[in-house]
């Protein structure tokens, strides 16, 4: 009972930050909305049981890319005076789009797993034993590194944040203009 | 309720266990818990302000504070709290208000939270995560943020350069900090800072010294103290990001400050001092007693309190860095040296040392770390003296003319 | 015990949020924002199917980790992006960026 | 001495040399001093080692000894051939009496040599300026690469000599050829300008190429010997090989003239190493090395190898010069012998350059040794290359000391154009260096053979007797032959070396170098007394018993038993098997007068008319040698060494340096092949350019045409793209939902409910 | 791990070109670390050779067969597939590619224009020659023999001698002219037989009925293989090069720059050798009994006719390019008694003959190995020359030993190991070849003494030429070997001496694969 009022509590209260980052017009509360966002979606891992997933959240998405997005706002800050519009021309039919999308997404769903909770784990979950939850995060580095797992991936992974890095330094980087050279 | 077992549970510091044995539902133990850890902090950073400002006197040779309570200055921080709490709340106008009141309250969660998985004797720890280590770094992280919002909410030009400065340093030293844990936590083979105290036969300050010294640097500035101190900088951006708050949301951010030092110091301590380990002091039992735990505690305060006190020398003797000098010393010496380190450290310890004792292990990491930082250093020597290019022909003619002389 | 679809739900919920935002905000770095909600909403998916359908394989979490450094690689080239735009052509509104018009 | 200890030390005997070489070479080349002392620690230790394995070698009886020869062996596989290592071939050393009597010449003339260069190249004195050229008087600024040299070429003489395999010989046999090269070319910067009436020299470096040229033709001809050796003995091993047993299967097998062929085909080798006719021209020229290079070329070391190589393979010679087989081998080898003795003593008569008499003098001798092995004589082919190794080598060593002290005057009165090596402008230098005379006259009387006294007239004595053995038992014509050659020959020694000592010796010095010529260093001096020893008491060993008065005095033919254990047993067999001659087979046979007295007269005679001419009346300043008038054309004749030079070249250099700048070079390379190739391209071009054209004319136009209608196609296209991506991602959107209900409604049927 | 050790062939054939992208990244400007950079990378496929070497055990040397196979799906439809492996032989000629690419790369740090391009090219080339020696499936084969050719003829073509166009074209058309009928006849020869496996070519292709037609094609068997033997040993015969297809040696390492001509003459040479060992012997086995006595003539003409043009020129890398020809000469004549004996030991009557036979191909490849370092070394030490004195000519030089002793000294050393005097690697090989062909081509390998004749003969020319005499003054001062110039010299003399001293640690490889796999004996 407890649990699912959790969740219930902590999904609606995600679900609106994620609407106000997408309505905000101050582009800074937007900013904070995301992070609270994120806050949430970490507390939803946590309920699932990742709780490095949770952490890895919290270090990467309020730890850095907030912060990156931040910085950016801040850079173009006079893009959010009042007179900007939040919205563009196709805003409706944008929000039609969206909830069609969803509506399908949810009548699968809905469709395919039982939403109450009283026979939810005979239909859904396959029964683990708590000790593959308790050391989930070993088994995953290992295979991050095991040669028949996600070496290959995940060396590639670190290969694309290299580039992503140097190519972000490279495009901010500011140009001389003809005059100034 | 017996007497006799209350007072063996407060010497041997499970408190918890019994308060549960004579009934009490466990949330209000961890309550309980929760409150005593977070006052003790707070209450003892009144005392460490007082520590701070006597050494700092002593070292610049003055006397420091000496009116307030007692010839030794005992309650002045006291006295300035009271008087910050007394001053009025001032919320400058075309402040952003969400974030500007947001900003203290979070710095001080965050830097609250990271104690909870500090182990301060044997048992006692807030809560034994299997990834403790990372818990903190990622709510540490968190307290980056906090910055933005004190810099951005604050609607001061001062206060924003002080919050990017800031976040810039931050963010740019958690790498290293990070890297140079990552030695440790090879070592220990887990993240969790129980474990890790555990595994520190030798303490891991002896086996990797580089990657200790990397980390303590690190949190030198993660701590944004000197001569990293440059997001308070009065003499260029007067006090920073917090240059508009008064009263006692200015005291949370000083107590964040203070706060987040002294956990440094602990955390620092827990991963690289063997935490509450003194030669098996820690779980010395005489009769039924096992006053271990006690011990351990003291212990571990007082390692703690020696890196504070180091943090406090640091302060008074290094001057400020440039803030180009901050990066570069970062991105040029620190990060490649950690990964260094850790790559050496990793290929030493998987390929040579996989069977060896312990003793011998920690000899070789030794010496190894000695060498790669020996070589570091030499080698920016290096490049110091000629300069970014170092072309073969020079050098080969050197060598030449020893080999051709006939 | 919370059912599987609750998850799936939530998710579908901030996905299409995201969408919304990607497809109707004027501001990249508000549509940057939105595609964050995108990822994050796939990353509930990945870790909810692994929890209830393959707890002992660690496919999900990995696959997780990987959208995560995804995530920030998009981030920061993104924003760079935004960042050079912005100094070149003095605006982030999404409409007004159509060089590649016809 | 206990076994393994002594195969320790025959493999470390060479090993001392070698590594002084490689230490100087790599690092005390700075330091001339250090070079030399590592050079004399090398051939000492090597000295010490040999002399000691040698010693044990002989400590049996003598009798016993010929009966069972005492014989030290080892050897590790080397060479991988094959699925089991046991028929890999293998490198070793063996030390056999023969090897031990060798062991003892060559260590210790080697020695005295490095001890005598030290003084030769002044050392101690100011440092000369001029690298690859003498500096009289100067120290020798390449020391250290002159000693590193030498202790290769003492390592490798070494190995040769301790080789019990043929390839490892051949292995110091060619190091030493390569030694002989870079130390005849020592000198590699120096040019003559050769005055009308002087002595004509060519340059060293010429001389150094020239000598291992010369060799190498021997030597590639060798070298199909040594793979035919392998191939039909199944080994290098000489023990092995040539055993009895081995050779009698050899017979059976390839038959005795394939033999014979190989005999030869290896003979050549040693035609070449021990300059005999017809490749016997690089030694003279050899002299242009510094003097102790002579010494160790033509007398310790390499001409000496060349004989010993034959030596080593007797049994083979023997076998191949038997009864069975059907090349003359004997003949052949006796007769190049004696052909050479005879022809380079005549060439030795009208020789001027001091060092030039001796090279002649050494190809004659070496000329005797190879006829005795022709006449099967082997026991006296070896004790006349021990005792002409001792006198041989303090011959030049003491001519180089004489030439020293000529330079030392040319120094003194500042004259560099007179030659100092021409015996015409020396004389009465007798009181001037009064060692280097006595020394000198030992050697030379050596050399030609003083009766009783000197080694040389017991060696000698030794080739005639076995020589008419052979006709007088065998009848067989070789021995008569190379009796009446040799005894020629020797009187000629005789004469000319009287004529060599008079000239540089006796009457009043006829210039001024001459003059102020003065008695070499102690460096010097100390070699020229030690090897004076050894040149007289070494052919003491070989008085045969029964020698009136002195066989009985020493009882025993030392040179017999000794020497003659090696093989002995084995010849013994093949001629009982019938393959081989029966004077080959004899070790010893009784004493007789004839050859006596004919070495006798000889000698006494050649002393005799030589001091007629030449030590009666000595030469005074500008008087014409007598021996002009004497021999009239015949002397320019000899003088000119029979021209064989210039008939080499002409009929073998020239040639083959046009055939290969024109004739392989220009005509086939350039003008055939390439000529060939040239035509086929440019036929590829012709057709190339009738094809481009073709190309022109047909794809011209028609490719346009596509890419223009693709251009126009383009241009429509374009119209969809507004460039504005959030459309683009709604479309997109939009699509897949719409794609997404239609799939839904497909599954769960809605259209079937709706249109029913 | 097992994955890296599995691999570790295919990786150390395919590091080079990786390598070469990595070098391709850096900025044109910065040469020096684009040289060191190369310099270090090409170490690695040296150090992954060693392994390999150390590997090499016990079970493949006594066993014969093929090490460290690699084999995966390549070309299905076709039969092909990606086929590496390792016997004694490549493994020798792995060990002498990779060694000797480094030693070129440090040999070019002298390179000014264009480094990376140069670099590069290196780099690749490299890998094209291992992969050659690895390949055991006639199409990668031929692919990275046709690989070899392109690096080799832009380092000719751009950083060339004066007339270098010529002699790259004409060492491109050359090569590509013997490859044409070489691509053919393996066409035909996989639709033959449906597969492109060498070890299963050698044994479905040998038997295939002489009388039967081929597959496909309307010509018998029989005719093919004549065509297809004549098509193969052509092209080998150019690459090695056999004595009428030589001239674009000559021209080619006279133009070529050092380090190109050191590769040249130390690998692509052998390439043509290891071809007729690898493919011509073993699938035309009673073609090459019926051509070995041709064969043996022509490396005879080649050992003498070698001899005498070297000995016949005034230009020094010219003289060292034929001497190379003279050198190759030999493995020729030893692989002529290869050819002779393969497949027949056992029919003899003179059981000596298999001796002779091992013998033989033993002294051929070890002559391919010493040739490899000898003539390297020559190039190079010319090359040290050239760049001091810009001239090539004979006559121009003299009394060079008075001013830079060392090079002297290494010259004269590095010269007697190509003259093949006993006690250094040149002698061992001659000699192998010599003791093996004595028997079956008696008159071949004594007229071929002629030419061993003229080896010393050019030998001391060059000598004599270059280091002695009196002093010139136009060449007063030149400098002395450089520490960059040692650290090349120095490993491959260390070689020329440990390899004539004790050959065994080269040639048990050799023996072991040539008496198992090849003659197929104990």
């Amino acid at each position: 009972m407890f649990e699912q009022v959790f969740f219930i509590f902590v999904a609606v209260v995600t679900l609106g930050f994620a609407l106000i980052v997408v309505t905000n017009k101050n582009l800074f509360h937007a900013a904070l909305a995301l992070m609270g966002t994120f806050l949430g979606v970490a507390i939803i891992y946590v309920t699932l049981g990742a709780g490095f997933l949770a952490m890895a959240q919290l270090l990467v998405y309020i730890g850095a890319i907030s912060i990156l997005i931040i910085f950016a706002i801040m850079m173009t800050r006079h893009m959010m005076s009042a007179e900007e519009a939040a919205f563009n021309s196709q805003a409706g039919l944008s929000l039609f789009t969206a909830v069609a999308f969803f509506v399908l997404v949810a009548y699968v769903f809905i469709s395919y797993w039982p939403t109450t909770p009283a026979d939810a784990m005979l239909a859904t979950m396959t029964p683990v034993d708590p000790a593959i939850l308790e050391n989930s995060v070993v088994a995953l580095g290992q295979s991050f590194v095991s040669p028949n797992a996600y070496v290959l991936p995940f060396e590639v992974a670190s290969v694309m944040l290299l580039a992503a890095l140097v190519g972000s330094i490279f495009i901010a980087k500011p140009r001389l203009k003809e005059d100034e050279a | 309720m017996d007497i006799m077992e209350l007072l063996r549970s407060l010497i041997e510091l499970n408190l918890g266990e019994y308060l549960l044995s004579v009934g009490t539902a466990t949330w209000i133990v961890d309550l309980i818990g929760v409150m005593t850890l977070a006052t003790v902090c707070m209450i003892l950073v009144i005392f460490l302000i007082w520590l701070e400002r006597k050494v700092i006197a002593r070292m610049q040779d003055r006397i420091g504070p000496n009116r307030v309570g007692g010839k030794y200055g005992l309650l002045q921080p006291v006295s300035d709290a009271t008087k910050l709490l007394s001053k009025e709340l001032i919320t400058p106008a075309g402040a952003d208000r969400i974030p500007y009141n947001l900003a203290p309250i979070l710095i001080v969660v965050a830097s609250l939270l990271t104690w909870a998985v500090i182990p301060v004797a044997p048992g006692v720890v807030g809560v034994d995560l299997n990834i403790g280590v990372f818990y903190i770094l990622a709510i540490s992280s968190v307290s980056v943020v906090t910055f933005l919002l004190a810099g951005w909410g604050s609607n001061n030009k001062y206060a924003l350069l002080g919050a990017f400065r800031a976040v810039a340093q931050m963010v740019s030293y958690e790498v290293p900090m990070i890297v140079a844990l990552l030695v440790p936590i090879l070592l220990a083979r887990s993240m969790s800072t129980v474990d890790i105290v555990e595994a520190q036969g030798i303490p891991f300050i002896i086996v990797v010294p580089l990657s200790a010294l990397i980390f303590f640097i690190s949190a030198l500035a993660e701590t944004g103290r000197t001569p990293f101190d440059l997001l308070e900088a009065d003499s260029e951006i007067v006090a920073g990001f917090h240059i508009e708050y008064s009263g006692m949301k200015f005291a949370m951010f000083f107590l964040a400050e203070f706060l987040g030092t002294l956990f440094m110091s602990a955390f620092f301590v827990v991963i690289y001092l063997g935490g509450y380990r003194f030669f098996g002091l820690e779980n010395l039992t005489i009769g039924h007693l096992h006053i271990g735990p006690l011990l351990g505690f003291i212990v571990f305060s007082t390692k703690v309190f020696l890196v504070y006190f180091v943090f406090i020398w640091i302060r008074a003797t290094l001057p400020r860095v440039r803030v180009d000098q901050l990066l570069d010393f970062n991105w040029k010496f620190l990060v490649p040296l950690s990964l260094v380190l850790l790559l050496t450290v990793a290929v030493m310890d998987k390929l040579f040392l996989a069977d060896a004792n312990a003793v011998t292990k920690a000899a070789v990491l030794m010496v190894t770390n000695i060498v790669v930082g020996w070589v570091t250093i030499e080698i920016l020597r290096w490049r110091d003296r000629d300069g970014e290019t170092a072309v073969v022909p020079d050098v080969v003619d050197d060598a030449h003319e020893a080999v051709a002389a006939h | 015990m919370i059912p599987m679809s609750w998850y799936l739900l939530f998710a579908a919920a901030l996905f299409s949020i995201g969408l919304y935002g990607v497809m109707a905000r004027r501001n990249t770095v508000a549509i940057l924002m939105s595609v964050e909600l995108l990822l994050n909403a796939v990353n509930i998916n990945l870790v909810t199917f692994w929890r209830y359908l393959t707890p002992d394989r660690s496919v999900g979490m990995a696959w997780a980790v990987f959208v995560l450094a995804v995530a920030a690689a998009e981030a920061a080239v993104g924003l760079a992006l935004i960042i050079s735009v912005y100094r070149n052509r003095d605006s982030v509104v999404a409409e007004e960026l159509d060089v590649l018009r016809n | 001495m206990s076994e393994e200890l002594l195969t320790t030390l025959t493999w470390l005997i060479p090993v001392g040399p070698l590594l002084a070489f490689f230490v100087i070479t790599l690092f005390t080349n700075r330091s001339r001093t250090l070079s030399w002392m590592l050079a004399w620690a090398g051939v000492f230790s090597s000295l010490i080692l040999g002399w000691t394995v040698a010693l044990n070698v002989f400590a049996e009886d003598v009798h016993h000894l010929e009966e069972h020869p005492t014989v030290i062996a080892d050897s590790i596989a080397w060479l991988p051939f094959g699925s089991n290592a046991d028929n890999w071939l293998r490198m070793g050393v063996a030390v056999d009496p023969l090897t031990a009597v060798m062991l003892i010449m060559v260590t210790f003339a080697i020695t005295m040599i490095f001890i005598y260069s030290v003084g030769y190249h002044n050392w101690g004195q100011p440092l000369g300026k001029v690298l690859g050229v003498p500096n009289h008087m100067q120290e020798e600024p390449l020391l250290s690469r002159f000693f590193a040299f030498m202790s290769l070429f003492a390592g490798a003489m070494l190995l040769l000599v301790v080789a019990d395999n043929l390839l490892m010989l051949f292995v110091g046999w060619e190091i030493m050829g390569f030694c002989s090269y870079s130390l005849i070319g020592f000198w590699y910067a120096r040019d003559y300008d050769i005055g009308e009436d002087d002595i004509p020299h060519i340059s060293p470096r010429k001389a150094g190429i020239k000598a291992f040229m010369t060799t190498r033709v021997a030597d590639v001809i060798m070298l199909l010997g040594i793979v035919f050796f392998y191939r039909v003995f199944g080994t290098f091993n000489f023990a092995e090989a040539l055993s009895a047993h081995s050779l009698e299967h050899a017979v059976a097998g390839v038959g005795a003239t394939a033999l014979g062929i190989m005999s030869l085909l290896l003979f050549t080798g040693t035609v070449g190493k021990s300059a005999q006719w017809p490749l016997h021209v690089w030694l003279p020229d050899a002299m242009e090395g510094p003097t102790p290079v002579s010494a160790t070329i033509h007398a310790a070391a390499m001409v000496s190898a060349g004989v010993y190589m034959s030596i080593r393979i007797f049994p083979l010679l023997a076998v191949g010069a038997g009864p069975e087989s059907g090349v003359p081998v004997g003949w052949i080898i006796a007769g190049i012998g004696a052909f050479t003795a005879l022809m380079a003593a005549t060439i030795a008569v009208a020789q001027n350059d001091v060092k030039g008499v001796l090279a002649y003098s050494t190809i004659s001798q070496l000329g005797f040794m190879i006829a005795a092995i022709g006449t099967g004589a082997y026991v006296a082919a070896v004790f006349h290359l021990i005792t002409h190794g001792f006198f041989k080598a303090l011959l030049f060593l003491a001519s180089g000391s004489v030439i020293h002290g000529m330079e030392h005057g040319a120094h003194h009165v500042h004259d560099h154009h007179t030659d100092p090596q021409d015996m015409r402008y020396m004389g009465g230098l007798r009181k001037k260096m009064p060692i280097t005379f006595w020394t000198f006259l030992i050697g030379g009387m050596a050399l030609s053979g003083l009766p009783f006294i000197t080694a040389g007239f017991w060696s000698k004595d030794e080739i005639f007797a076995s020589a008419w053995y052979a006709y007088n038992h065998e009848g067989n014509a070789i021995g008569l032959m190379v009796l009446v050659a040799l005894a020629l020959a020797a009187f000629l020694t005789a004469f000319y070396t009287m004529r060599q000592i008079s000239m540089t010796f006796f009457g009043k010095a006829r210039t001024p170098l001459a003059e102020h010529a003065q008695e070499s260093s102690n460096f010097m001096t100390f070699p020229l007394i030690g090897l004076a020893f050894f040149a007289v008491i070494a052919g003491w060993a070989g008085i045969p018993e029964d020698f009136p008065i002195l066989g009985p005095l020493l009882d025993n033919n030392y040179a017999h038993h000794i020497i003659g254990a090696t093989v002995h047993s084995t010849l013994h067999h093949l001629s009982e098997m019938g393959l081989v001659g029966h004077s080959y087979a004899i070790a010893a046979f009784d004493f007789v007068w004839l050859p006596l007295i004919a070495s006798l007269t000889v000698a006494l005679g050649g002393l005799f008319f030589g001091w007629l001419m030449y030590g009666r009346k000595p030469l005074v300043q500008g008087q014409a040698d007598p021996l002009i008038k004497a021999l009239g054309p015949l002397h320019t004749f000899l003088n000119r060494k029979w021209y064989w030079d210039e008939l080499y070249d002409t009929v073998l250099i020239q040639p083959t340096i046009f055939v290969s700048e024109t004739v392989v070079y220009e005509w086939i390379d350039k003008g055939f092949i390439d000529g060939i190739i040239h035509l086929v391209a440019r036929a590829f071009y012709g057709f190339g350019r009738y094809v481009r054209a073709f190309e022109m004319a047909v794809f011209g136009d028609g490719v346009d045409w596509v890419k223009d209608q693709f251009l126009a196609m383009a241009a429509s296209m374009r119209q969809l793209q507004t460039g504005r991506m959030q459309e683009y991602v709604l479309v997109s959107t939009l699509i897949a939902s719409a794609l997404a209900f239609v799939v839904l409604a497909i599954n769960y049927g809605w259209f079937d409910q709706i249109f029913q | 791990m097992e994955f890296i050790q599995d691999n570790l062939l295919a990786f150390i054939v395919f590091f080079p070109a990786l390598a070469g992208l990595i070098i391709l990244m850096l900025p044109n400007d910065a040469t020096n670390t684009i040289r060191r950079l190369t310099f270090l990378l090409s170490l690695v496929p040296l150090i992954g050779t060693l392994l390999l070497w150390f590997n090499y055990n016990a079970e493949f040397r006594y066993g014969g067969g093929f090490a460290f196979e690699v084999q995966a799906e390549w070309f299905p439809a076709l039969g092909s597939s990606f086929h590496m492996g390792l016997d004694g032989i490549s493994l020798v000629m792995f060990l002498l590619t990779t060694m000797l690419t480094p030693l070129a790369i440090l040999a070019s740090f002298n390179i000014k224009e264009k480094v990376k391009m140069y670099m590069f090219l290196f780099l690749i080339m490299e890998m094209a020659m291992l992969g050659l020696f690895a390949s055991l499936d006639l199409l990668i084969f031929f692919i990275f023999w046709e690989f070899g050719l392109v690096p080799m003829y832009f380092l000719i073509r751009l950083w060339g001698g004066a007339d270098r166009n010529y002699a790259s074209f004409k060492f491109m058309i050359y090569t590509m002219a013997g490859s044409l009928g070489l691509l053919l006849s393996i066409q035909v020869m996989g639709l033959a037989t449906g597969t492109y496996d060498i070890i299963e070519l050698m044994d479905v292709w040998v038997n295939l009925p002489a009388d039967a037609t081929l597959a496909g094609t309307g010509i018998s068997v029989w005719a093919f293989k004549n065509i297809a033997f004549w098509a193969f040993v052509l092209a080998f015969a150019i690459k090695v090069p056999i004595w009428p297809f030589h001239t674009w040696l000559p021209d080619a390492h006279t133009q070529a720059p050092v380090a190109g001509s050191m590769m040249l003459a130390g690998v692509l040479l052998k390439l043509g050798a290891y071809g007729f060992l690898r493919l011509v012997i073993p699938l035309f086995p009673e073609h090459a009994n019926w051509a070995a006595g041709t064969l043996a003539t022509l490396g005879m003409l080649s050992i003498v006719m070698g001899g005498y043009a070297a000995f016949g020129q005034w230009n020094f890398k010219r003289l060292v390019a034929y001497s190379s020809i003279n050198h190759m000469g030999f493995v020729v004549l030893g692989l002529a008694v290869t050819a002779y004996t393969y497949g027949r030991v056992d029919t003899f009557a003179d059981p000596k003959i298999a001796g002779d036979a091992i013998m033989a191909t033993n002294g051929a490849v070890m002559q391919m190995f010493n040739h490899g370092i000898s003539a390297a070394a020559m190039f190079f030490l010319v090359g040290v020359l050239y760049e001091r004195t810009h001239t090539l000519e004979l006559k121009k030089y003299g009394g060079i030993w008075a001013i830079m002793p060392v090079f002297g000294a290494i010259f004269l050393f590095t010269s007697m190991s190509s003259l093949g005097l006993p006690g250094l690697n040149g002698f061992v090989g001659e000699y192998m070849v010599a003791q093996g062909s004595w028997d079956i081509f008696t008159i071949q390998l004594a007229l071929s003494m002629l030419g061993l004749l003229m080896t010393g003969a050019y030998i001391l020319k060059a000598l004599g030429t270059t280091l002695h005499g009196p002093v010139k003054k136009e060449w007063m001062g030149l400098k002395d070997m450089t520490l960059r110039e040692h650290m090349v010299i120095w490993p491959l003399m260390v070689l020329m001496l440990t390899l004539g001293i004790w050959p065994q640690w080269v040639l048990v490889f050799i023996n072991d694969t040539v008496t198992k796999s090849i003659f197929g004996l104990g």
